[in-house]
């Protein structure tokens, strides 16, 4: 009875090693099973999808105007003071005085990609880019303005 | 070698090694002080705090809306099923519910996390254990969920997809085919884990028989999830306080008997399967309509306490939130699954070997900054 | 790639002049194997730990780069991954970490958090505020947490660096000329 | 190409000997100097051997994990072992304070010495072979076991309780699992009637053994492929390195070339024992010959005789890689257990049915 057992257990034993060793050599045997998308290769076709959060970008059009009126509701809305914006008075052509945005400060090396700010923005000025590779060698770099140089709000965008 | 003080002996003559804070078995960064008589573990001590961010005193200062995004980091492979809990404990101090659409989108992203937490830990328990290949196959599978994640929710892994009053966006149109194409897919893998992994001898040479946690202690360590049903302990939120509308679908809590290691990893297994059921009864049933309750820009909850549970990939996540009228909760506390069920692992292992110390945190599934918090 | 090229790069590229032509083939050769070679510490401490796993499985699989064998003991590794959070009771481990580490050595941040604190820069009392205040870094990564493609991303990026690197003669910089 | 590969080897080895001979009127540096040839040659043999060894292992591995292992140094990632080495030799060479800093450097050494040792008796082709002594598996068994006191001198100078946890498992491992080798090697020997390696071989000639021995003789062959496993500290069996348990066992505080000399004693012993393993039971440079079919035998005979080694060679190294990279680690005592209530009975009671079986003369 007890050399039955023993020899039961080895059999066994060695039935669950062998369907094991089917699953590997299976896959080592079927290399079309072999999923790696070779990254830095395939950059030319790699497609994020388009709700991916990769960073925080204020689009532009060609006449280089931006839909941002500086009315800091993103900056409320970020958890974590990813967003600073420094606001300027800006002399009207009717002589009025206007708030307008200086510089729109975004740290990337804060940012957590929550889409609070996106959100929260009332003239959907800025959105998620689907950027990834932000790679630096200097933090420093990361801290970036969005608005770019010279440019204004776009006409009718209150 | 330990990372903290030097090899020593102790008075008694015992053998001390320090496990952590950085150790590839540990998932995160848990230091355990093990004392050891040859290979066997005398004793463990764990020592927490490596991780520990101050979510809650966080919380604190930020706004309703705001706080959500910073539980994702906590438990981070529930990372969905964390928002969502927060975001029932707003709501239930609102006293608003969300949508029907929005709950079914939450339950399906909930049951899509558990899935994904579960094949992560299928894979790494395979890696504890000295299997490199099982890994390899768990997050073929996991990547597919990830690309549900991404396409939806717009990030892989912290999703901040759930807020006070429903959902951030709606799914994505493709949401609905891929989500079935996954799940065909994962469903003819698990046949394949069987094989690679569950049949194993070694694989149930090293769980069976180890880490035995009785019923009565996993009911005294207040330990929840897969660990406690493993006990034998009938302890599913989504059965005992449904919320989101678990009361209206059909799935099983997986309960056993065996209290070892073994039957822990055969609750996660079973409890995958049950995800997939609950997602293909949900899919093509998706309710029409909003996905968003409308809710005030600045969210203030009315005075009080409010107290609400959800069933992580872990165990039991409760969120508790005291309120005194302003934009901020005055305290938040975190019932987080983990810290309890590391709690009895040095009732489990005491008088196992090193070998099944791996396999007993494996099998209890820790996440440490949701310890730490 | 175009994008690291375009990169500030910290030290200014020339050729050597006074370098001597089998001094800087031999430095090719270091770095082209110090560059191809980089083993990671089994380091992680919070979310972007399973996106560093996820860089390793089927899909991204940095073993084409030879990174894959990732090393549990810091005197085997080149690289520390600093992958998480990193808090005050952290900082000193982390730190003896890396001076366990042989030489020559790097260090990449990623995610906001060990970048900058990221989440936890504001409201928290216990956050190492960027991990370059306990080591110093190489590359960062922004992102919380950072796709696997951006680890890799971040890798090729290290590796850029290490190619610039001299072993024997003088540093290939304005001053070291 | 192939036929010129037999030829050369047994006529380079006799060329050498003769044209030193003549030139050299002392026979004692003839001898040496035909010793200092053998150890560069096998070193300049080993080298590119590890290598190969390496990317294999990582090639395996990656095609078992549905993936494609490395692919961007020189041509489909074969320069990569290269690389890690280089990296590895000029890497900073650390030794702790705490450790015994002789023992410490010493260890390596003694591994890699070791493993390279075994070589000797192994013939690697029809008529090549460093060392054909009259002992060569009593050589063999005796020699590898040495491995062991490197191992244990690693983890105890290394002033790390890993380290030592390491050591004393390894020692327990290698001590019990090298009778279940010696065991399975003695079923050979009793067929073949020497321990001489060329006798062993060329009682192949009809025949390998694993054909030729029915049964028992296969048997013996999995319980030496499975100790052989545990000898090498390979997994299932890497207990005194299991990554997940101990860091990284007993060379946790090794760095630099240091321990690229373990990983290189890894990869001889892993060819060693298939090298062994193909000798005995799979006829080693031998081709596979059946009985009387002499066209067919002939045939078979144009294939080079190293190629035959180095076939069978590599095949049992893919079986030992496919292991690692399917099964999980055994546990210390399980460990134990398997060897001392399952390999070591049976392998004793097959070495009496092989006992029997050459006495009687029922194997071919």
């Amino acid at each position: 009875m007890f050399l039955k057992d023993y020899f039961v257990t080895i059999y066994k034993s060695v039935g669950s090693l062998l369907k094991g060793m089917k699953v590997t050599g299976y896959y080592f045997t079927h290399p079309k099973e072999i999923q790696t998308q070779e990254y830095p290769d395939n950059r030319a076709t790699l497609q994020m999808f388009d709700r991916f959060k990769g960073e925080v970008v204020m689009p532009h059009d060609e006449n280089n105007e931006h839909r941002c009126t500086g009315c800091q509701a993103c900056e409320i809305a970020c958890p974590n003071g990813t967003i600073k914006i420094i606001t300027k008075q800006e002399l009207q052509p009717d002589g009025k005085k206007k708030k307008a945005i200086d510089t729109f400060v975004y740290h990337l090396e804060l940012c957590t990609m929550c889409n609070m700010c996106v959100t929260a923005c009332p003239s959907d000025a800025i959105k998620m880019a689907q950027t990834f590779e932000h790679s630096v060698y200097d933090k420093r770099q990361l801290k970036k303005v969005l608005n770019a140089p010279g440019s204004k709000l776009m006409e009718g965008v209150e | 070698m330990s990372l903290l003080g030097e090899p020593e002996l102790t008075e008694e003559g015992e053998f001390v090694i320090n496990i952590g804070p950085q150790h590839p078995s540990t998932h995160g960064v848990l230091h355990l002080k093990v004392w050891l008589d040859g290979e066997t573990i005398k004793k463990i001590q764990p020592h927490l705090g490596y991780i520990h961010r101050s979510i809650e005193k966080m919380s604190e200062s930020l706004s309703y809306r705001n706080f959500i995004y910073a539980t994702s980091r906590m438990d981070y492979l529930s990372a969905h099923i964390n928002n969502q809990a927060c975001a029932l404990t707003v709501e239930k101090g609102l006293q608003i519910e969300a949508p029907p659409r929005a709950q079914a989108i939450r339950i399906l992203m909930a049951e899509l996390t558990r899935l994904s937490s579960h094949q992560l830990w299928w894979g790494c328990t395979g890696l504890d254990l000295g299997a490199v290949t099982p890994f390899f196959y768990a997050f073929r599978e996991r990547e597919l969920i990830m690309e549900i994640m991404e396409e939806t929710c717009g990030a892989r892994l912290t999703q901040n997809y759930s807020v006070p009053g429903g959902v951030m966006y709606d799914v994505h149109p493709n949401f609905q085919n891929r989500v079935k194409d996954v799940m065909k897919q994962v469903k003819s893998r698990f046949r394949e884990y069987e094989e690679a992994l569950t049949g194993n001898v070694i694989f149930e040479q090293r769980t069976k028989g180890v880490g035995y946690l009785s019923a009565e202690d996993a009911i005294s360590f207040g330990c929840t999830g897969p660990t406690a049903r493993a006990s034998g302990v009938s302890c599913d939120i989504r059965k005992w306080f449904p919320y989101d509308g678990y009361d209206k679908l059909q799935f099983d809590e997986i309960i056993m008997t065996g209290g070892d290691s073994y039957t822990r990893y055969m609750v996660r297994m079973e409890e995958m399967k049950q995800s997939v059921a609950i997602i293909e009864q949900l899919i093509d049933n998706i309710p029409e309509g909003d996905f968003q309750a409308k809710t005030k820009m600045v969210i203030k909850l009315p005075k009080g306490e409010f107290y609400q549970r959800v069933e992580t990939a872990r165990g039991e996540l409760g969120v508790y939130i005291v309120s005194d009228g302003a934009a901020s909760p005055y305290r938040i506390k975190y019932r987080s699954p983990n810290f309890s069920n590391l709690s009895a692992l040095s009732h489990m292992a005491t008088g196992a070997k090193i070998g099944d110390l791996v396999a007993i945190m494996a099998t209890i599934d820790l996440v440490i900054p949701d310890v730490d918090r | 790639m175009a994008e690291t090229e375009k990169m500030i790069f910290p030290a200014q590229l020339h050729q050597t002049a006074d370098g001597g032509i089998v001094v800087s083939k031999l430095d090719d050769m270091i770095n082209w194997a110090r560059s191809n070679s980089l083993w990671p510490l089994v380091f992680g401490t919070s979310c972007c730990a399973i996106e560093m796993m996820s860089a390793a499985d089927a899909k991204y699989d940095w073993s084409r780069f030879g990174f894959e064998v990732a090393r549990a003991t810091p005197r085997q590794a080149d690289l520390i991954i600093v992958a998480g959070t990193i808090v005050m009771k952290m900082a000193p481990v982390l730190k003896r970490l890396y001076d366990q580490m042989p030489d020559p050595k790097y260090v990449i941040a990623m995610g906001a958090c060990t970048i900058s604190g990221g989440p936890f820069f504001y409201n928290t009392y216990s956050v190492v505020k960027g991990v370059d205040h306990v080591i110093p870094v190489d590359v960062y990564i922004p992102g919380c947490p950072p796709r696997p493609e951006a680890l890799l991303h971040a890798m090729i990026t290290l590796q850029e660096k290490i190619k610039h690197e001299t072993y024997f003669g003088k540093a290939k910089t304005e001053e070291g000329k | 190409m192939a036929l010129f590969l037999t030829i050369s080897f047994s006529s380079i080895a006799t060329g050498i000997h003769t044209w030193l001979a003549g030139t050299m009127q002392n026979e004692m540096l003839v001898k040496i100097t035909e010793m200092a040839i053998a150890g560069i040659s096998l070193l300049l043999f080993l080298v590119p051997l590890c290598f190969f060894l390496g990317y294999m292992e990582r090639k395996v591995a990656a095609f078992m994990q549905i993936r494609l292992g490395p692919n961007r140094v020189g041509p489909k990632g074969s320069l990569q072992i290269v690389a890690d080495t280089i990296k590895l030799l000029l890497k900073e060479g650390l030794t702790p304070t705490a450790s015994d800093k002789f023992l410490f450097n010493l260890a390596p050494m003694i591994v890699v010495v070791t493993s390279m040792l075994v070589m000797a008796p192994i013939a690697f082709a029809k008529d090549f072979q460093i060392w054909d002594l009259s002992i060569g598996v009593l050589y063999v068994s005796s020699v590898s076991s040495i491995a062991v006191i490197g191992i244990l001198m690693a983890g105890w100078s290394s002033y790390n309780k890993y380290s030592l946890l390491g050591a004393m498992r390894s020692g327990a491992q290698i001590v019990s699992y090298e009778l279940s080798v010696g065991l399975s090697l003695i079923s050979i020997v009793i067929l073949t009637g020497s321990l001489r390696m060329s006798d062993i071989v060329m009682s192949q000639e009809n025949g390998w053994w694993i054909f030729k021995g029915h049964i028992p003789v296969l048997i013996s062959f999995v319980i030496f492929v499975i100790a052989s496993t545990a000898e090498i500290n390979r997994a299932p069996f890497d207990l005194a390195e299991a990554e997940q348990e101990l860091t990284a066992g007993f060379h946790t505080e090794y760095s630099g070339m240091k321990f690229a000399m373990f990983l290189l004693a890894e990869y001889i012993n892993l060819f060693v024992v298939s090298a062994i393993g193909a000798t005995l039971f799979l006829g080693g440079w031998m081709p596979f010959h059946i009985g009387h079919w002499e066209a067919f035998n002939h045939i078979m005979d144009f294939i080079p005789s190293s190629l035959w080694f180095f076939g069978k060679t590599f095949a049992i190294i893919f079986i030992i890689m496919q292991f690692r990279w399917t099964f999980p680690r055994l546990r210390v005592d399980q460990l134990l257990t398997l060897e001392w209530k399952y390999l070591l009975p049976i392998s004793m009671v097959n070495v009496l049915f092989v006992t029997v079986m050459a006495i009687m003369g029922w194997h071919f």
